[in-house]
């Protein structure tokens, strides 16, 4: 008898298809790209050339002292997009801290997405009317968060999919770890899409892993592991979608590296020439998402001035707005403070709440 | 009122049938899940074997294995995991293994469960039940006897529960797993065993959260505690007698909130009080305890609000251990103290 | 004394440089590296960046990214990893970025390195230094001022340390490196800004570690606080001199070991205390403060040792945080409310 | 320009030399074990009956409450004992809390090994006299340390190795991963052994993950995995030998998969029929590590009554004595309570020691 008899070892899994392959996957530019539908396209287009218009916007408001602060994705708009069109209404985002764009392109108002950065409050919006959890910092922990939630549909029998986003540092946390187990073992409907843009604030990926892809770690988990040009719309999107759908279906869990980079400084508070030569980067802007779709448009002959500026026009106006309205004081109430802590608070924070409001009422007095 | 029976509580009508607290956390446990389908119990060797202490025998039997899960061995995905569920709309109650066992979570309980609520100005209230069993007593090994009560008591945002007697380990689950709040839910090891008459037909209403009790009154000194160091304060009272000395007792069985009312009125009774609990005392459960009632009864004090606690050392092993905790003898030093400081 | 530029120090002499809080710990760690070849600095961004607050600024760069080496991110594999070279006898010096990132490691910090030592009989003692930036009033966003002092207090077999001076930070960093046990070093974030006079020539020798400081002497009543609060706190003795009181100030500098003579003494002479931290007041420090000089003073307060903490709730978005974070006017209320007491 | 001109797209590694065999490594009773001494076997066999002895012995002592739990690993001796003669007298050992066996192997006393579960300290043995780590139970904790450790020696020029141990449910947590992504990122000379026994208490490893098998873990952290039949000593001797060589001269971490089973429960306090099959045990029975060396031996001509004897003896004397010393009572002061919290007591850690000297004073004068 040989230990392959032996009811515990058994190869459960034929590993092979859960191997990424070797080389990013891409549309654009390829043969492939023809079975994408120009207006698909041009949806796309505008949406990135929005989404860089919102970090611009977003960027220029930290100067102005309207943001505590703001880590823009610019460079990375083709995969914030992406993640949100690749959803339906009735499936969850789980963003990380930096995929303010997500949560706007899934249709959360832009002021209401900046709450956590402006500093009004922690979160702005309502998660449960958008189906989007809350922007927030500590890296990879939003991750069991999306496996949860996946896992509470599918028992409740709803069919839905939940994408959980984070970064190529994120990925070394042990929640990333225990996330994806949890999800294939519970063969949650679950996607999670790593950004490898190439740094975790100063720290360059070599530092961060060995793997021959973050998309490896994938058959660790037993789930499959795909790599995409992160800067390829159409191609992060079809992907997404891909697994999206299999998630829902029952198919259970995708690891999705998109291969990205951060363009701008890790927010408008770091100085990225610390640790980065701007050679690196000017290589990057020659692989921008944006010049991406527009040369693909380009070759199909729909990318005309018009076109141009209507995308242009579109996202002038959404900064228009968004720089209107962030300018104007936003509605605060110190008494917030003690409102939800709690759903009854404790004779503790009674006191505490009549204490502040003495105070104010002082305050207001003197 | 039912105590353990370590304790000395009025025995119960002969139709009642003795139950551990163990079986008294089970039963809440099926209850809850009967009641509501939105309950789900998970974490590591809750399922098929029913826990380690056995608390959660028989659930996944009665409700399946999808209402009362194993699952992967990581304390923090579970929580998270739980977090996640409990933001589509059910109610984790999560069983972490040991005390020791829970730390590994601590990020998810503290930068998420505790801040959920406040974070979406009320959106998403988390409505999990973190059961951990705690502290000492049982002749654990390294990292089997934890008290992290001050740990959880310091962050705004949960509640923290821990029953000292049968009754109360059934009803407050039940107010826990009723509660929109995420809840710790801390039960202590040593009296998983402790037996008490169970009430015949259905038990005990859910108490309300935040309501300690006044489980001896007196009137020379007030010894104010929580769970497994009840039945100690309860002996102490006793032998105490012999010295003349009238002691009350409060258990707290809710460290958040706090009833200060409950304890205060007992303090200003006695004027003099002593904080006991088995966790290490240095910014343990017992400062904030004695800090508090001094605030409150300060002019009522013949003499400092005392404490008798765990040392300030890592817990020791198992044939050290009763050395490390609080014992009557202890206790009673410490109520000799306060007598002392009258002169 | 150096005090912070925020208060109101004594001047230096003109030959003397000013240099932030954050240039002193920098140069800390520069001298501690060149001094002991077993020291060793890791953390995320801590070499080529310099740190997110630059206190590693130029140290990967004189010693090499052996000696101050960028690691993956991850808190608990960091600090797993510093024990392993304590371990094998070197000395590292771990930077957590932010407070609430320090939260991952907390079974790391809790279960080991807390414990090693008494684990092994002194046969392997950890001397590892936990650097952790902490406290609000920064603008920072959610779970970025977090004051986490009173988990590590709480925790037998770690030091806690916090420098409230430019002049303390780099002496009290040199105290905790070179110190044999683990030390948990909690860096007033708000503070790394503020300036002194450096004294030329060199630095002043090391202080021991649990020693407070009086800060102010003051007949009136006594203010007990740390860290971020310090300014505040003399800021608060200035003003109330307006009141007519004569304000002591305290500041403690080492939580643990908590240097209980000093503290006793200085509210021994006023028989009045308030205790000013940031950090939510239910089962913080300062409870155990409280609690602590009630035991020790009882016959020589006239009124019960009041607190001035962050309200308990989870710390504040930047636009609200002014309304938590313990500011003069609270303070002075409380005294006010001592003085109240006493009629 | 493609994405994979861009520089931070490099794949870095091949996966395909990471990836496991298929089929888990085996030495005993296949060719390849020809090339196998019979001294070597001979001495493999001693230990392992040894082994099992001193499980038998440790859980028999729990039923005379002489100690308060015994892990066994009954079963799992040759993966216990192999870890240990894997490595240099220089190489340090972190093992898992059921590794007992490979603290003894390692040349530990075994009384001293005992003395976590015996409860009268947590450590009996001095950790750096051995080289071998304390036994601890939060599981997976030891393995950032074992890396830091090993991270240590190469920085200081001595090249040694470190081997980690770990259980298969350990392999779920976070330092899990967080400790190989260091090893791997680090080049630490750092092997890690997980001792896949098919059981985390009560939870199979098909609810533990979903990876076609544990070893497959390590393509996501860029080095190798190796799959080991756990029964077979020779064969995990070799495959451990050879990592860590290849660690202590700069090869960088393996992580290796030892597919074994737990014959006992889990503790002596465990009742493992709640959850599993007599009918898998007895499978697994006919796999004993002890009957497959017997076997090699027997083929050899080698297995006579008088190497049985001897084999039997020996570990009987070792039984005997750990019983007797076992059986009395252990050297106990209360006041060691405080001996060792820190290197200078605190003035509270000496007034309660004050305190417990006094009521012990009190205790001897009652
Ligand atoms: C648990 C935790 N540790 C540390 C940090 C501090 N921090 C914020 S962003 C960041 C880098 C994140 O890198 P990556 O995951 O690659 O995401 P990116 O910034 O590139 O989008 C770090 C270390 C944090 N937010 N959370
Ligand atoms: C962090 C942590 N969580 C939970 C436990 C409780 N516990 C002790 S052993 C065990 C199962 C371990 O399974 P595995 O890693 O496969 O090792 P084995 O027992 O099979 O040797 C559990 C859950 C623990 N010791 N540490
Ligand atoms: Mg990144
Ligand atoms: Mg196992």
């Amino acid at each position: 008898m040989t230990v392959l008899d032996t009811p515990a070892w058994r190869p459960r899994t034929d590993p092979a298809p859960l191997l990424p392959d070797a080389e990013p996957y891409r549309l654009l530019g390829t043969p492939d790209a023809a079975r994408l539908d120009d207006a698909w396209l041009t949806t796309l287009y505008g949406q990135l050339v929005r989404g860089r218009r919102y970090n611009q916007q977003a960027t220029a408001l930290t100067k102005q002292g309207r943001l505590a602060v703001y880590p823009s994705s610019t460079g990375q708009e083709a995969a914030e997009v992406a993640a949100a069109l690749a959803l339906r209404p009735e499936d969850w985002l789980f963003p990380s801290y930096r995929d303010t764009l997500s949560v706007v392109a899934r249709g959360v108002d832009p002021v209401e997405a900046l709450t956590l950065l402006r500093g009004d409050w922690h979160t702005g919006y309502d998660p449960r009317a958008h189906r989007v959890a809350p922007l927030s910092t500590p890296l990879a922990t939003q991750l069991p968060h999306a496996v949860g939630l996946a896992h509470a549909a599918r028992l409740s029998g709803d069919a839905i999919a939940a994408l959980a986003m984070v970064g190529d540092g994120g990925t070394s946390e042990g929640d990333f770890h225990e996330a994806l187990n949890f999800a294939a073992v519970w063969q949650a409907p679950v996607v999670f899409l790593v950004q490898n843009n190439g740094f975790a604030i100063s720290v360059p990926l070599a530092k961060q892993t060995a793997a021959p892809s973050i998309a490896h770690k994938a058959v660790g988990y037993g789930m499959p592991g795909r790599l995409v040009d992160g800067n390829d719309a159409a191609a992060v999107h079809e992907v997404l979608a891909a697994a999206v759908d299999r998630a829902r279906g029952g198919g259970g869990p995708t690891l999705v590296e998109a291969v990205t980079y951060r363009i701008d400084a890790h927010t408008n508070a770091d100085d990225a020439t610390r640790y980065r030569d701007d050679a690196e980067v000017e290589a990057w802007r020659a692989h921008d998402p944006i010049a991406l779709l527009e040369r693909e448009l380009t070759r199909r002959g729909r990318l005309d001035d018009e076109l141009r500026r209507e995308a242009a026009d579109r996202a002038e106006e959404m900064a228009a707005d968004l720089r209107r309205r962030m300018h104007a004081e936003p509605r605060l109430d110190p008494m917030d403070l003690f409102a939800h802590v709690l759903a009854e608070p404790t004779p503790q924070l009674r006191e505490q709440r009549a204490l502040l409001r003495a105070e104010l009422e002082a305050e207001r007095q003197s | 009122m039912t105590t353990a029976t370590t304790t000395a509580g009025p025995a119960r009508a002969a139709t009642a049938k003795p139950v551990t607290m163990a079986q008294a956390l089970n039963r809440a446990l099926r209850d809850a899940l009967a009641a509501d389908p939105a309950v789900h119990v998970l974490g590591e060797d809750v399922g098929t074997l029913g826990g380690v202490f056995r608390v959660t025998d028989g659930l996944a039997k009665e409700f399946g294995d999808q209402r009362c899960t194993d699952t992967p061995l990581a304390e923090a995905g579970i929580l998270g995991a739980a977090v996640g569920m409990a933001m589509y709309g059910l109610r984790p109650v999560v069983e972490m293994q040991f005390d020791a066992f829970a730390y590994p979570a601590f990020e998810q309980l503290v930068s998420h469960v505790a801040r959920m609520r406040n974070r979406t100005r009320g959106a998403l209230p988390l409505p999990i039940t973190i059961r951990i069993p705690y502290g000492g007593g049982i002749g654990g090994v390294e990292h089997h006897s934890d008290s992290s009560e001050a740990y959880y008591m310091h962050t705004p945002g949960l509640h923290v529960l821990t029953p000292a007697t049968v009754e109360d380990a059934y009803g407050m689950l039940r107010a826990a797993i009723a509660s929109d709040d995420p809840v710790v839910f801390l039960e202590p090891k040593r009296l998983y065993w402790s037996k008490a008459a169970w009430p015949t037909g259905e038990p005990e209403p859910v108490p309300p959260i935040g309501r300690a009790v006044v489980r001896r009154p007196g009137r020379t000194a007030t010894l104010v505690t929580y769970g497994p160091s009840l039945p100690v304060c309860l002996e102490a009272a006793e032998a105490a007698k012999e010295e003349g000395w009238d002691l009350g007792v409060v258990d707290l069985r809710s460290l958040v909130p706090f009833d200060e009312e409950t304890v205060a009125a007992a303090v200003r009774g006695t004027g003099r009080a002593v904080v006991v609990h088995e966790s290490s005392g240095f910014a343990g459960a017992g400062a904030e305890i004695a800090a508090r009632i001094t605030e409150r009864c300060f002019h009522h004090l013949e003499a400092p609000v005392l404490r008798v606690a765990g040392f300030d050392i890592p817990y020791p092993p198992p044939m050290l251990e009763r050395h490390h905790l609080p014992g009557v003898d202890r206790i009673l030093d410490a109520v000799g103290r306060l007598q002392w400081e009258e002169g």
